[in-house]
């Protein structure tokens, strides 16, 4: 399939029984990682709309304990996991031309930004861990900590994804024609960014 | 898809990022800033779905549902920020 | 039916509805005890009859999931049982178990009885739903084993089909999930956080992979879809399922002594449980009206779609009305409870293994469907059973809020027994409906000795 | 083109998906049990009368009637809090002991268990230890 048709997956409604309103023209990856993708973001839409009631019955408390969190960390991850959203997205895109080598290089440089992420994160949750702040702490903390470390979760499986989806890369699995996995894999890293953008400004930043 | 493209994309995503973080380390609160930095995250996210995540190829049912979901969400964050000004 | 083997499914389904039927008695008998107060007393206590109530049903579950399991992983593996034998035996000591454990429940004070099985060895008795002696619930582990094995052994001799694993995945962990019901730690709160485990885990998590296989398992048969899309939707229902009730457990830790994230964790995850059980009926309907053949077995079609209907009104609808803690926190332990436990095991359980039975008895009996008569008949007892437990969940439900008002709410909060007093006629409403039930499960059991026509297999 | 919507990889997010929220439930259980001794009041245990009220407890199957922090049957009141809605624990093992054997013409009552002295306090303590258990203030009121 040549690349600029290759996500308007063109099927003919009556041969797939369900989901047909949502098969047609869907976004590049599988419709199954679609559908995965839809219930991640309806959890962490809700997550997030939960943290902002609380806050608004707690703004004292949330505003006094925001400025202990480390912003820099924070955007530092941001920026790394953009850039790993961008190598992947590069990475398909060079796939599409059939540059299987720079596709997979792509892909490295996008798992060693991801990984930055978790190690920047990991120095962030120790300082916090020896500062002794726990779940119990308070309702912030109790947040902050949720928040993120269910997004750092989601991360390490991107993650896992994502070398999955380099070692099929190197062992010849896709090709310009066909590399419907890669973009599965990359649909999925891409909602682990996005749902980044929105927590970062909400539980580092906004005051 | 085109590279460069991508690029100029990845490129605004950091300078957006760059902002929201100066806006933080300035401590600044209240209205405008929430606003700014709402309105970058809004930004950044339908760049990140139209663009990486490639919805501008998919049908306008998946755009405004993906796109509708990063609005909600946004838009009940600013509900509560406003309401506890 | 194509396999001889499959045979052994016929006295699982009857041992099943013989339960059925004890299982809605003794529900009556304590539907009345909530208005007659004396009622059988000093003999079958309120507790008494609620363990025959509640472990007749999940026993009755479960031997109706043995039965699917045993009729359909043949058909699905394309191969004999491994041993037909083994599931004979394996009946009859089941429910002899059981039998004895019901006559221990209602011959001899619980405490006897605990003291005659060797609780003091091991304590596991007195716990909701795990009021088991340590000998049943040993038996049922041995059993459960000797299942799994006959069955797995039969799924690795034949075809694997995303029906028959996921199937085998959902009774593995039904058998591995029941292992925490010999944890019971001195401290309350590790106690009740671990029982969790068992429950919850068990009808909001591995018994839905259950459901999910038997009814694409019959779905495929009734309508003639193509496996593949099947499949497909199957896992991504499944996916759904524990994506949102392994952390949905969290809905159960608001009020026990475990800390307040769970409020927020439980809360989020088990809000967004409703939408597997959505997503299953959509599946049902869809691929009903997608059919590709019109089935003989109307009456099989019928409980399908109940399925689905019932199971997302039951344990979405009624689920979600009080998962969240700011509610949760005054319909805890409440008629409320009591609305959403009834439609949901009905919804979801019942009428899955009465689809299986539906579909699966009339081949065993050696034709394609029961007559047009007998059917009618069936479907009459469908309406009458879902209409009736739709009511008892609406009576309940109002009782419930009642309840709330009065105890938990008001400025003035009456004592509990004075507010069950004013919610006494609600109470009576259920007991009739109870009754319309219990004529709709003999109109039931009556269809199948309904003569006519019938179709050859 | 290999399919947009394939089952093998609705498969694979299923034991994936799986997988990933079954670790993320084990990580707040492992946060729980670090929390939970601030909560639980587990020093309390040291008294053996607990631990024999909660089997006396169990194998009396009080759960059959009566819920304990709103976990049981809804047939007969809460119990988690019990030691304080009638004030002492003295006043509990009274109710226990006073109740007819034969029942109460009409009502609902609870049986007549027959407890000795040291049982009746062995669960007096059980039911003392539960109602200071830290439940996050639920019930709403005394009542239960």
């Amino acid at each position: 399939m040549s690349s600029n048709t290759a996500s308007i997956a063109v099927q003919n409604p009556a041969a797939r029984p369900g989901f047909s309103l949502l098969d047609r023209y869907h976004p590049p990856g599988d419709l199954a990682i679609w559908v995965f993708i839809l219930a991640e973001l309806l959890a962490f839409g809700v997550f997030f709309a939960v943290y902002a009631v609380a806050r608004m019955k707690n703004v004292e408390l949330f505003n006094a304990m925001q400025p202990n969190l480390d912003r820099s960390a924070g955007a530092i991850n941001t920026v790394l996991l953009l850039a790993a959203s961008w190598c992947v997205a590069r990475a398909v895109a060079a796939i599409e031309h059939g540059r299987r080598a720079a596709s997979a290089r792509w892909l490295v440089a996008g798992i060693g930004c991801g990984a930055g992420f978790l190690v920047v994160k990991l120095f962030e949750y120790a300082a916090k861990f020896a500062a002794g702040i726990n779940l119990a702490t308070n309702d912030f903390y109790m947040f902050y900590l949720s928040l993120t470390f269910f997004h750092f979760m989601h991360v390490i499986l991107g993650l896992v994804i994502l070398v999955a989806v380099w070692l099929k890369t190197r062992a010849g699995a896709y090709s310009a024609a066909d590399h419907h996995g890669m973009e599965t894999g990359a649909a999925y890293w891409h909602m682990v960014d996005l749902v980044w953008i929105v927590l970062f400004p909400l539980v580092y930043v906004m005051r | 898809m085109n590279a460069r493209r991508l690029d100029l994309v990845f490129a605004f995503l950091v300078a957006a990022t760059g902002v929201t973080w100066v806006v933080g380390e300035s401590g600044s609160a209240g209205p405008a800033a929430v606003a700014l930095i709402l309105g970058l995250a809004f930004a950044k996210g339908w760049l990140v779905i139209r663009e990486f995540m490639v919805l501008r190829r998919a049908s306008l049912l998946w755009n405004l549902i993906v796109g509708g979901w990063l609005t909600l969400v946004l838009a009940i964050i600013a509900l509560t920020y406003w309401k506890a000004l | 039916m194509q396999y001889k083997s499959q045979a052994v499914a016929k006295p699982y389904f009857i041992g099943a509805l013989a339960l059925f039927v004890a299982q809605i008695l003794f529900g009556l008998v304590m539907g009345l005890q909530y208005v007659v107060g004396d009622f059988l007393f000093p003999h079958i206590p309120f507790n008494v009859a609620r363990m025959v109530h509640t472990n007749a049903l999940i026993v009755w579950l479960l031997m109706g999931f043995m039965g699917a399991a045993y009729y359909l992983v043949p058909e699905e593996s394309e191969t004999e049982l491994f041993s037909p034998k083994l599931a004979i035996a394996l009946f009859w000591i089941f429910l002899v178990a059981a039998g004895l454990t019901v006559v221990g429940y209602l011959t001899v004070p619980y405490a006897t009885l605990a003291k005659m099985t060797g609780n003091d060895l091991l304590p596991t008795m007195g716990r909701e739903f795990l009021e088991q002696p340590l000998l049943t619930k040993m038996g049922i582990v041995v059993v459960a084993l000797a299942f799994l094995f006959n069955i797995t052994m039969t799924v690795l001799k034949g075809r694997k089909t995303a029906i028959n694993t996921v199937l085998l995945l959902g009774l593995w962990g039904l058998a591995v999930m029941f292992l925490f019901s010999f944890y019971n730690p001195d401290n309350v709160v590790k106690d009740k956080f671990y029982w969790w485990w068992v429950v919850h885990l068990w009808v909001e998590g591995v018994w839905e992979l259950i459901l999910g296989a038997i009814l694409a398992f019959v779905l495929i048969k009734i309508t003639g879809v193509d496996r593949e899309v099947i499949e497909k939707w199957l896992y991504v229902i499944i996916t759904l399922t524990l994506v949102t009730g392994i952390i949905g457990t969290g809905h159960h830790y608001y009020w026990i002594g475990t800390p307040e994230y769970w409020q927020v964790w439980g809360g989020i995850f088990s809000a967004l449980e409703p939408i597997p059980f959505f997503a299953l009926t959509l599946f049902a309907f869809n691929m009903v009206n997608r059919r590709r053949r019109e089935h003989p077995n109307k009456a099989a079609t019928l409980w399908a779609l109940g399925t689905g209907v019932m199971s997302f009104l039951g344990a979405g609808v009624w689920g979600f009305l009080h998962t969240l803690a700011p509610v949760n926190y005054y319909t805890h332990g409440t008629q409320i409870t009591a609305a959403h436990g009834h439609m949901a095991f009905y919804g979801a359980y019942v009428m899955v293994v009465l689809t299986i039975i539906s579909y699966a008895m009339p081949l065993l009996r050696g034709r394609a469907a029961n007559s047009n008569k007998a059917q009618v008949a069936e479907m009459w007892s469908f309406w009458l059973m879902t209409i009736s437990i739709t009511f008892i969940t609406l009576f309940l439900t109002a009782a419930g809020i009642l309840q709330v008002w009065l105890q938990r709410v008001s400025d003035n909060p009456m004592p509990f027994m004075v507010a069950q007093d004013q919610v006494a006629l609600f109470y009576w409403m259920r007991e009739w409906t109870g009754v319309v039930f219990l004529v709709g499960l003999v109109v039931y059991l009556w269809s199948f000795f309904v003569k006519g026509e019938e179709k050859a297999a | 083109m290999s399919g947009s919507f394939t089952t093998t990889t609705a498969r694979n997010i299923f034991y994936g998906g799986t997988l990933f929220f079954l670790l993320v439930f084990l990580a707040l259980t492992f946060q729980n049990e670090q929390i939970i001794p601030q909560r639980d009041q587990r020093e309390m245990l040291s008294n053996p009368q607990i631990a024999a009220g909660k089997k006396l407890w169990e194998t009396n199957n009080c759960v059959g009637c009566h819920t304990l922090l709103g976990e049981g049957a809804y047939f007969a009141p809460e119990l988690g809090n019990v030691v304080v809605r009638m004030g002492s624990k003295e006043a509990v093992k009274a109710f226990i002991q006073s109740r007819p054997a034969e029942g109460v013409p009409g009502r609902r009552s609870m049986p007549q268990f027959g407890f000795s002295d040291q049982d009746l306090d062995n669960i007096a303590a059980f039911l003392d230890y539960v109602s200071k258990i830290n439940a996050a203030k639920w019930p709403p009121n005394v009542q239960g």
